[in-house]
């Protein structure tokens, strides 16, 4: 029987083999990320000040904005939301042409994935904006983006436990997923293109990345990939074995 | 029996609506009064703002916001016939096309949602902007009204198939339709607003237009080719 | 066309009603009709037997092409289902107990509604004899919200029988009906049945049995029985589908 | 410090409790996530043993039965 189940985890799971590997190759990386990113990368310039002074053999002329630094694992985050929630909307279309319970069961992971990055995505822009705007919100394009890709998220997970019929609540789930992925580039352009007449342009544009700040970034990014998907392959892996415990319970039912 | 054509299914099944609607004016009339009790809700909130409170400035927004929650309530109401008896069920039987369903729902509700629009804004008009005098451009508004509309009846008639068959349908119908329609809100306030209260038109207008028009083209279209798999799931 | 008519019917005619072969609907590891296979006769009416969650309703809907089979493949009178269920769709029909009509649309409306649907040649003289057939062409203009249950389930049978298909579908016809209107009920499904092939799901053991040429006994998806009525010993039978539904509720 | 330095680092103090805290949040729900995926699966195991156990005690009835007959 356990041979049995061992197999029955095996299929389809080969890269479960890496995921633990992975996990940690991600947390290193990430963690390097994290420190090139005070130590490596350059700050930051704000305003120019009075006057010059050497730091560390350079010549400084402007303020140094400790607050970017948020940057570098603010961004990564976002992208991977955004790469999980791509993960979705292709398992969305997979299952609606294989009509594959696994593939659903795949979509509802990488959604909770997608969800956790975002939310770190969120705190992490909530503390940058709370030091650089002062305020604690405002209706700027790209947080109102964010934000509505969070609400569209958290429909998701209502919709899917306002669904009791396995089949049907897979198929909503995906189609939505897809809708979900279409609708946040549209948002995002539309919020940035159409120029607002009452709010004031308060964001600042990060200017063009050099070398030493791509390094940390870069690493960070890849390092977040890694984890989310080591975490992903935890949560299929439980899932998969939950889905077979509950079939076992079926067959000593009966 | 000779196959009529997929135009002949759409109109019938779109008559089909309007007959019902004929006979019971369930969805004009509760949607009318519930636009109408909306406005006063409107009265309420702005009774205490400044005599000189710039109220063209926000009537873009004030009239959008009336529409989506009008129409949310609209849309709940378009598939709950459908349900009663199991009467998507019986047209599923019928060798038609998917998406003439679709298109034809699709239809009924902009039908519907421009009839009570039509009705609503001179009521808006009434109640909140005889005090002041709106922007020569005003009659502009009606294309963004246009786009906008198509675009909820669009993306709301597959989201209201799909909450037809959950639980707790009404509310679920807002949290899927209010963030997925946020962009074609974005654009068709600032059009809207931009004609009403005077500004720069050709920049904002037409830019808004285009993108709300944009929106319209890539959801419906989504909407349409995923149709299939909601109706029959 | 007229010559196309001819062959369709030629197709039919030796051809089995309906054939299983191997169909299984699954989902994740649920198996809610598992490796089924049989072929109906033309002109049989085969009843469907079983507990809850058998897995009855599910073949039903897949049958009536609402829904697709996971695995194996269905034929009705010949034609895939999987491959060209909208032709398939031109020959069934389904009554249920949901009577599929808008309750706020008169008798009239609702079945010519379905005749433009399906495309019927000269619609409002088939609506008016059907009309005629299930008694209630006086009531044609009458909104079906004030008919009461007998009439509202017999204007479904006249909407299910309006495009004339050959093959009907029975989805617990008789739930939430009172004595009387059983009875009208199966005189109707007498009048009817002619040549066509019927398929019912009920609960109602002692009806499904008097009115089937064969009976399909399911438990959890599989075939236990599947039987002509020639050679089906009532008694024995009713003990099988006893033990069935035990099964099921075991 | 004199007062360009002052000046250079004027946002660094006051901002750094910012990105502290940023990184802090990023983490709290980064270990959120992973406590409770881990818990989710220590308790499928949990179960997945206890049906075990169950499944090999029904394996050993059934092989005692045939034994006796």
């Amino acid at each position: 029987m356990a041979k049995d189940l061992d197999k029955k985890l095996a299929v389809g799971q080969g890269l479960d083999r890496y995921a633990s590997a992975v996990g940690l190759i991600g947390a290193l990386l990430s963690t390097l990320g994290f420190i090139l990113a005070f130590v490596l990368a350059a700050p930051v310039n704000g305003a120019s000040v009075d006057g010059v002074e050497m730091i560390g053999g350079q010549m400084v002329s402007n303020q140094l904005l400790f607050s970017q630094k948020i940057f570098y694992f603010h961004m990564p985050a976002a992208v991977t939301s955004m790469v999980a929630l791509a993960f979705t909307a292709w398992f969305g279309i997979r299952f609606l042409t294989t009509r594959d319970a696994r593939y659903d069961l795949r979509a509802k992971l990488a959604t909770e994935i997608a969800l956790l990055f975002i939310i770190m995505t969120m705190f992490s822009g909530e503390m940058w904006e709370r030091f650089e705007w002062g305020v604690w919100w405002t209706w700027e394009p790209r947080l109102t983006t964010y934000f509505i890709l969070m609400l569209l998220v958290f429909a998701y997970f209502i919709l899917r436990t306002a669904v009791d019929e396995p089949e049907r609540r897979a198929t909503y789930a995906s189609v939505f997923g897809i809708i979900t992925f279409i609708d946040v580039p549209i948002c995002f352009m539309i919020t940035r293109l159409i120029p607002s007449s009452v709010h004031p342009v308060v964001f600042r544009t990060d200017s063009g990345l050099s070398p030493d700040m791509l390094v940390p970034l870069l690493l960070s990014m890849f390092g977040m990939f890694c984890i989310a998907f080591a975490l992903y392959r935890l949560r299929l892996r439980t899932e998969t074995m939950a889905q077979e415990v509950d079939a076992i319970k079926r067959e000593i039912d009966e | 029996m000779n196959k009529p054509s997929t135009f002949q299914q759409y109109v019938t099944l779109l008559r089909k609506d309007l007959q019902r609607e004929f006979r019971t004016k369930d969805m004009l009339s509760s949607m009318g009064i519930y636009a109408l009790l909306v406005l006063v809700v409107y009265g309420a909130a702005l009774s205490q703002t400044a005599r000189q409170f710039d109220v063209l400035q926000m009537s873009g927004g004030l009239l959008w916001a009336l529409i989506v929650f009008t129409s949310l309530l609209g849309l709940n109401r378009s598939f709950s016939h459908e349900k009663e008896n199991g009467c998507l069920e019986g047209i599923m039987l019928v060798p038609l096309d998917r998406s003439v369903v679709f298109l034809a729902k699709a239809t009924s509700n902009l039908l519907f949602l421009l009839v009570v629009e039509v009705v609503v804004l001179p009521l808006f008009y009434f109640f909140f902007l005889t005090t002041t005098q709106p922007a020569s451009t005003w009659p502009m508004l009606l294309l963004p009204l246009l786009v906008g509309t198509i675009g909820i009846a669009g993306i709301g008639t597959l989201l209201s198939t799909i909450t037809v068959n959950t639980r707790g349908k009404d509310v679920l119908l807002a949290v899927l339709f209010i963030p997925l329609v946020y962009p074609l809100l974005y654009a068709c306030v600032s059009a809207t607003t931009v004609v009403v209260a005077g500004g720069d038109i050709e920049g904002v207008y037409l830019n808004a237009l285009l993108l709300a028009a944009g929106y319209d083209v890539i959801m419906v279209l989504l909407s349409w080719v995923l149709y299939d798999f909601v109706v029959s799931a | 066309m007229a010559e196309q008519c001819d062959k369709d019917l030629a197709k039919v005619s030796d051809a089995d009603a309906i054939v299983l072969d191997n169909v299984s609907k699954v989902f994740g590891d649920r198996h809610a009709v598992d490796g089924l296979s049989l072929a109906l006769p033309q002109g049989a009416f085969l009843s469907i037997f079983g507990p809850n969650g058998a897995g009855k309703t599910t073949l039903l809907r897949m049958l009536a092409t609402l829904s697709r089979p996971t695995e194996g493949t269905i034929s009705v009178l010949g034609i895939d289902l999987k491959e060209h269920p909208d032709e398939v769709r031109e020959h069934i029909g389904l009554i249920s107990h949901n009577s599929m009509l808008y309750a706020d649309l008169s008798a009239e409306q609702n079945l010519m509604l379905t005749a433009r649907l399906y495309g019927i040649a000269d619609p409002r003289e088939r609506v008016d004899q059907m009309l005629d057939a299930v008694e209630l062409s006086h009531r044609r203009l009458d909104v079906v919200r004030t008919f009461s249950r007998g009439m509202t389930q017999r204007l479904s049978i006249a909407r299910a029988m309006l495009h004339d298909p050959e093959v009907v579908f029975l989805d617990e016809p008789y739930s939430g009906l009172d004595p009387h209107a059983v009875e009208i009920f199966d005189q109707l499904i007498d009048q009817v049945r002619q040549n066509r092939t019927f398929v019912m799901v009920s609960h109602d053991l002692s009806k499904g049995f008097a009115a089937c040429t064969h009976a399909l006994v399911m438990a959890r998806g599989r075939k236990v029985a599947f039987e002509g009525k020639d050679n089906i010993d009532f008694e024995a039978f009713a003990s099988l589908y006893r033990d069935t539904v035990g099964m099921g509720v075991a | 410090m004199n007062p360009i330095l002052e000046q250079i680092y004027a946002t660094i103090i006051p901002s750094a409790p910012y990105v502290i805290a940023a990184y802090a949040l990023m983490w709290a729900a980064l270990c959120v996530f992973v406590v409770f995926a881990l818990s989710r699966l220590k308790r499928t195991e949990a179960q997945l043993a206890v049906l075990e156990s169950t499944l090999a005690s029904r394996q050993d009835d059934l092989t005692d039965q045939i034994r006796k007959q």
